[in-house]
């Protein structure tokens, strides 16, 4: 092995990160775009066909309803759905779907059937910020107590703390969120009032200005204290049992053990040591979470009154608005791709195993 | 215990020394008895190996040493006695702090498998630093300095490995790198948990060459942990075999090959085959290691010993000295030295035809 | 017979080696009796009774009575066929297309493999739950198998994925090339070497694909988005919801006894899949 | 010493090239040798040399993707089905690690009875039972029926590779290839299954590839058979094992035989050592040229070693060697 001095080791080096990042563009980041578009274009055409093979269309769709809330003739609410909508469904499937494509590579997500005319980017642009918002806030609560408790549980493993913690865990990680949101409504709102459920209704309070004040975000937190509250409920146990079992496996490693003999402080171990390599895997597992979460938002959604893109997803499933069913479908897949991608990259900037890889 | 006061030379230095040391582990069949009374005397600059098979104790007795055993292990009795120039210190009773400080700055643990030995996600340099600055060593180009000069003593290049991940190093390098790493701070004493196992046999004669150097060149005291007899052959100055978690002959290491006493040890010797000239008869012993949940009664290696009588099956052979620095635990040792361990080849041979 | 009596007790012994797990099988055991042999005990209370709205539990109402003063008790013992047939059914068919895909992926390699793990990579990607939300509106009425069907079908590839490494890594280990040396032929190798390696790994995952079916089927029912009717603990669930449970505090056992009765059944199968470990393990079954 | 005349399984340029990502690592290369009836062979080298490959080959768990494995002077892959099974059953394998080698699902007699159902060797079960617990005697696992029903977990290391004996000896065969098969044993017992392997060769015929990266274990098992020696894909040195242990010629046979280790002090203290120009093992994925060796080869020379690969040629006492260097020095060059 020959050791070549600094001065030779430099312009080498500049040459390996070009080649590196020739490599890299050639095979690793395009790559994953390539297969990240082929993917959404998958799912774009796989719904597309999927919601419109659903019975009932759209207008007749609305013709029940009419019938159904406001008494409606047949004739009176087939001519009335004929006017509002004014759209050609008997074109061939085909037609419909080229079209679709074409507008959809302008950036056009088209319109809404049922609200005439309004853009279907203009709904999403409207509902998914609060899907985010509550979402997200609650995966930030529920990653890092579920870390640190998790954490402590392992330390603590045999104690009552840990028994106790991990009974509830077990326990919240397999009710279905949508009955701890029910429980929580009957019982803190219902039962004994300590919500104000009827006021927290809603993303934010009516007449509330979207401006960067304390009031205006005070009041978006006060409307999504119960979903926050439910996701943060339902997913801190899985956190919590997998962070414990890491850190119980952590802890095992060789490396532990001798940070342990080479006198390292306890709080330098528990750490750089222990919880780096302990949370390393759970950041794969935050990415699927996102998608599960987001795609269940539905249900917590509707039970809370909350305006996020699942109360516009089963608005549009009832109503059969297909281009907005599209887009939500569209939009949730476009955040399960960027959240593996953003899970993929914290990880291997967290280990460097992979990195070079 | 006197006996292992007895051997420690006339002025009495040591650098440690272990006092009736029991621990068990909790099994879920009940207590494991995995070090049972042990004692000895490690003196300033020697070389003691510790060599037994799997489940006779000798990593759980390193483990010991420096306080790191698994939660579930449990020390019932006995002293460790640490010196340093005047002052004694019993590790057992070392507050928190003081161990931290005992472990490496005092006492470096070399362990098996350091493969695994680095954090994956730091840098070589970071955890060199971590080291460094847990005792108390924060001048930077001084560590650098040091780390340097160790690395180029275990055949590294220092630029290379400082800024390498873990796992962008050879597992022989990464055994080197934390030899290095151990002398860091001039430990007095060193532990190696077997050291090279796991390497290939270029490598780990490049690991055995760089011990025995840095052993020539710098003062500590060495102890072995190995399975691995041709190890100890190499670079202990005294040998002490462990079988069932009890010491069974202690002796230096002449002795310990040419002559040894105990008839576990004389059956461990002869079966090892070795490499120069004709192919000799190797002897396996009969039966296996007893459990030591409940360890038999006498002599734990009585159910496999052609010595073996009636004394043996009930009272305990001491480990008592038997001539300069040989020390034995068998109470037919006269008889394995009249006949050269003879009965022993015989008997292996009888039962395996 | 000494000898039946003996694994009887050896049965049980492990049975109830693992409490949490032994107190999920009795769950489990508790719901399937109540809701298979239930219904011809106790027959469905359909009569409106007028002065009996909203009751509290009583030795004539067990839990109570609903909006229309029906007994909620009978409603439960009706209610749960449906959902423990479509989550049994889903996590079947789930798990073996599953065992089949995975298996197949891992075996055949090449193409197949490739064209396998692309579709489980497709199906993750389409975001589950709207994906069965719309699938749900192909649900005639009251079709217990095709929710089973779609429930099923859609939730597969993960499961898949995981196989395949399993079965991956036991294809490497050296007793499937003994095998393979001693010519005992594939089938033997599948069934015998590598299958019953996974058996509690499967075991525990059917549970818990049958514990997603019915997160799914009982949420989409709750929708309102399978037209399900009748006595179903979803049902029960949605007619509680938008008859008062938001607003009426009397109304509070008959949103309750749903809620109760699935989350209850959905710890007990939780709970159960540790017992599976041990049942499946010959080192912790000869231990015991 | 066996003298082997006509080999009955013979490797001919053998060749096995893997894929890794895109690229083709060659792991053997130009693999020859032959093991008639009751020989042993022992391949040793370190990790990486291909040897466990070469195994693989040999028990037919892999085809080489060059040169021939011939059994009976018939290539192997190309075989019709009833002489592949003959083929197959002829040459077993023992793998290395005791505890994955068995079927934690299974009870010892199943391990057992399996094959012996599935060839006919038994016609029905209670045939089986008495031919199994035969086995386990032969295998020094008495008394047989304290084992018969126990399921591995139960066993000790050593009494594990035992059944894998068994398990292999079920189907009669002539060979056994043992894959490092005493490596994760204690030494007090490692002796006694030696014992039990060189045994079975006397009683039965059995002949052996024996795999192992430990010479003095080599030496010890191989006394009357040959070792071969293997670096990087390629045998440098093969020859009758008192030869290569006592009188190495390749360079690197040298090195591995200095550098050992032995439970003798005086003669391990003593020994001299040859010493490499590198300790640095290369990557298969960059195989140096000409003699893959001669980046660390003491006897290195310029515009030889580095131009072209050195053929084993014969330089005496049964003995080939691989080394440019040698030969020209044995004048066979």
């Amino acid at each position: 092995m020959t050791t070549t001095s600094l001065a030779q080791s430099t312009p080498s080096r500049r040459f390996d990160v070009l080649y590196w990042l020739r490599r890299l563009s050639r095979n690793f980041i395009l790559r994953r775009v390539l297969m990240a578009l082929a993917k959404i274009y998958v799912v774009i055409t796989l719904t597309f066909f999927i919601v419109r093979l659903m019975p009932t269309n759209p207008i007749e769709a609305y013709v029940n309803e009419l019938i159904d809330q406001y008494g409606f003739t047949y004739q009176e609410a087939r001519d009335q759905a004929a006017a509002l909508y004014g759209i050609d469904l008997e074109a061939s499937l085909w037609t419909q779907y080229l079209e679709y494509m074409k507008n959809l590579l302008h950036g056009d997500l088209g319109t809404s059937y049922r609200s005439k005319g309004t853009p279907v980017a203009k709904m999403i642009a409207k509902f998914l910020p609060w899907t985010l918002f509550s979402v997200g806030v609650s995966l930030l609560i529920s990653f890092t107590l579920g870390m640190l408790l998790g954490m402590i549980m392992a330390y603590r493993r045999g104690s009552v703390l840990d028994h106790v913690l991990t009974t509830i865990a077990s326990i919240f990680s397999s009710i279905p969120n949508y009955l701890v949101g029910m429980m929580i409504l009957v019982f803190l709102g219902v039962q004994w009032k300590i919500f104000p459920i009827t006021k927290m209704r809603g993303a934010m309070s009516p007449g509330m200005k979207p401006e960067l004040s304390w009031a205006f975000i005070k009041d978006i937190f006060y409307h999504a204290t119960m979903p926050i509250l439910t996701y943060v409920l339902t997913t801190i146990g899985g956190w919590m049992l997998a962070m414990k079992s890491n850190t119980i496996n952590t802890l095992g490693e060789d490396y532990v053990t001798v940070a342990k003999a080479r006198g390292l402080k306890e709080s330098r171990i528990i750490t750089s040591y222990v919880g780096r390599n302990a949370s390393l895997p759970l950041f794969t597992q935050l990415a699927i979470s996102i998608g599960f979460i987001v795609g269940g938002s539905a249900l917590i959604e509707f039970i809370f009154v909350y305006q996020g893109v699942g109360q516009l997803l089963l608005n549009s499933i009832n109503y059969r608005d297909y281009p907005v069913m599209q887009g939500v479908f569209l939009v949730i897949t476009i955040a399960v791709i960027l959240a593996n991608f953003l899970a993929e990259f914290v990880y291997g900037w967290l280990d460097p195993r992979i990195r070079v890889q | 215990m006197k006996s292992a006061t007895e051997n420690v030379p006339s002025d009495g230095q040591f650098t440690l020394k272990v006092e009736d040391l029991w621990v068990t582990y909790l099994a879920e069949r009940g207590k494991v008895k995995a070090v049972r009374g042990v004692s000895f005397t490690l003196r300033p600059g020697e070389t003691l190996a510790f060599i037994g098979e799997s489940g006779c104790g000798k990593t759980t007795l390193g483990l010991s040493l420096i306080r790191l055993l698994p939660s579930t292990a449990e020390v019932e009795k006995g002293h460790i006695l640490y010196r340093r120039d005047t002052e004694v210190m019993d590790v057992l009773q070392m507050n928190d702090r003081e161990l931290r400080q005992f472990r490496w700055k005092e006492c470096a643990m070399i362990f098996q498998g350091a493969q695994n030995a680095f954090n994956p996600v730091l840098r070589i340099w970071a955890q060199v630093l971590d080291t460094a600055r847990s005792h108390g060593v924060t001048n930077k180009k001084e560590i650098r300095q040091r780390m340097e000069d160790l690395f180029r003593l275990v055949q590294l290049e220092p630029e290379r490995v400082l800024r390498a991940y873990p796992h962008q190093l050879s597992g022989g390098m990464r055994q080197r790198v934390l030899i290095a790493l151990g002398l860091l701070l001039k430990p007095p004493l060193v532990i190696l948990d077997e050291p090279t196992t796991a390497l290939d046999i270029l490598t780990q004669r490049s690991v055995i060459d760089v011990l025995r150097d840095i052993k020539e060149k710098m003062d500590f005291s060495l102890i072995l942990i190995s399975h691995d007899l041709s190890l100890a052959a190499e670079l202990a100055d005294r040998v002490a075999t462990m079988y069932a978690g009890k010491l069974v002959e202690v002796a230096n290491v002449w002795d310990t090959y040419y002559h040894p006493l105990h008839p576990y040890t004389v059956g461990l010797i002869h079966a090892v085959p070795t490499l120069a000239g004709e192919r000799e008869e190797l002897i396996s012993i009969p039966g296996s290691p007893p459990d030591l949940i409940d360890p038999p009664k006498g002599c734990a290696f009585h159910p496999r010993c052609p010595y073996a009588t009636e004394k043996c099956r009930t009272e305990e052979p001491p480990l008592i000295p038997v001539a300069q620095d040989h020390e034995v635990a068998c109470w037919h040792w006269q008889q394995v030295q009249e006949d050269g361990g003879q009965r022993m080849m015989v008997y292996s041979e009888a039962k395996a035809g | 017979m000494s000898s039946f009596w003996q694994n009887v007790r050896r049965t049980f012994r492990l049975l109830t080696y693992n409490k949490v797990g032994f107190i999920g099988l009795l769950g489990v055991i508790f719901f399937i009796l109540l809701s298979f042999v239930g219904p011809y005990v106790v027959p469905l209370d359909t009569q409106t009774k007028v002065d009996k709205i909203y009751q509290p539990p009583s030795s004539e109402f067990w839990l109570g009575t609903d909006s229309e003063g029906r007994d909620i008790f009978s409603q439960i013992v009706h209610g749960g066929k449906d959902v423990l047939v479509v989550a049994f059914l889903a996590g079947f068919i789930s798990t073996t297309i599953a065992v089949l895909f995975g298996s197949l992926s891992a075996l055949a390699g090449g193409w197949v493999d490739n064209a396998i793990m692309a579709l489980a990579d497709i199906v993750l990607t389409i975001p589950q739950f709207p994906l069965l939300a719309v699938l749900a509106g192909l649900v005639k009425f009251n079709n217990v198998t095709l929710l089973a069907l779609i429930l099923g079908v859609l939730s597969w590839p993960a499961l898949t994925r995981a196989i395949r490494a399993q079965v991956l890594s036991l294809r490497e280990r050296e007793f499937v090339e003994a095998a393979r040396a001693l010519d005992l032929g594939t089938r033997h190798i599948i069934l015998k070497e590598i299958l019953p390696n996974m058996m509690s790994y499967i075991a525990i995952n059917l549970i818990f694909a049958m514990t997603a079916a019915i997160y799914a089927q009982v949420g989409l029912v709750f929708l309102g988005l399978v037209p399900f009717s009748g006595s179903n603990w979803g049902v029960m669930l949605s007619l509680a919801w938008t008859r008062g449970a938001i607003f009426y505090k009397g109304s509070l056992w008959y949103i309750m006894a749903p809620v109760a009765a699935i989350a209850l059944f959905q710890l007990s199968l939780v709970s159960f899949t540790r017992l599976l470990e041990e049942i499946f393990n010959p080192r912790l079954r000869t231990s015991v | 010493m066996t003298q082997h005349t006509n080999g009955v399984l013979e490797l001919v340029h053998v060749e096995r090239t893997f894929k890794v990502g895109r690229r083709f690592v060659r792991v053997l290369d130009d693999i020859s040798f032959s093991i008639g009836k009751g020989d042993i062979l022992c391949l040793v080298g370190e990790s990486g040399c291909g040897k466990t490959t070469t195994g693989k080959i040999v028990a037919g768990l892999l085809p080489p993707t060059g040169g021939e494995i011939r059994f009976l002077g018939q290539n192997v892959w190309e075989m019709n089905k009833e002489e592949f099974r003959h083929y197959r059953r002829a040459v077993q394998i023992i793998h290395q690690d005791p505890y994955s080698s068995l079927n934690p699902t299974q009870r010892v007699s199943t391990i057992l009875t399996a094959p012996l159902l599935r060839h006919g060797i038994a016609r029905n079960h209670k045939e089986a039972k008495e031919k199994a617990l035969e086995l386990l005697r032969i295998v020094d696992l008495t008394p047989p029926e304290d084992f018969y029903n126990k399921y591995p977990h139960q066993l000790s290391g050593g009494q594990r590779q035992r059944v894998s004996v068994a398990r292999a000896l079920t189907v009669n065969p002539e060979f056994l290839v043992a894959d490092e098969a005493v490596s994760m044993l204690d030494v007090s017992i490692r002796v006694s299954l030696l014992q039990m392997l060189e045994r079975l060769r006397n009683q039965m015929g059995v002949a052996y590839l024996f795999i192992t990266h430990d010479l003095a274990v080599a030496k010890y098992f191989a006394w009357e058979g040959r070792i071969a020696v293997m670096y990087l894909g390629r045998i440098v040195e093969i020859g009758p094992t008192p030869q290569i242990i006592n009188n190495p010629r390749h360079p690197y046979t040298k090195a591995l035989l200095s550098a050992i280790p032995e439970a003798d002090p005086k003669a391990t203290r003593s020994k001299e050592r040859v010493h490499l120009r590198s300790l640095d093992v290369p990557s298969l994925l960059n195989v140096p040229s000409g003699c893959s060796f001669h980046p660390r080869c003491p006897l290195y020379e310029a515009g030889l070693c580095d131009a072209t690969v050195p053929q084993l040629v014969d330089v005496g006492d049964g003995v080939q060697v691989a080394c440019h260097v040698v030969a020209r020095e044995q004048g066979v060059a």
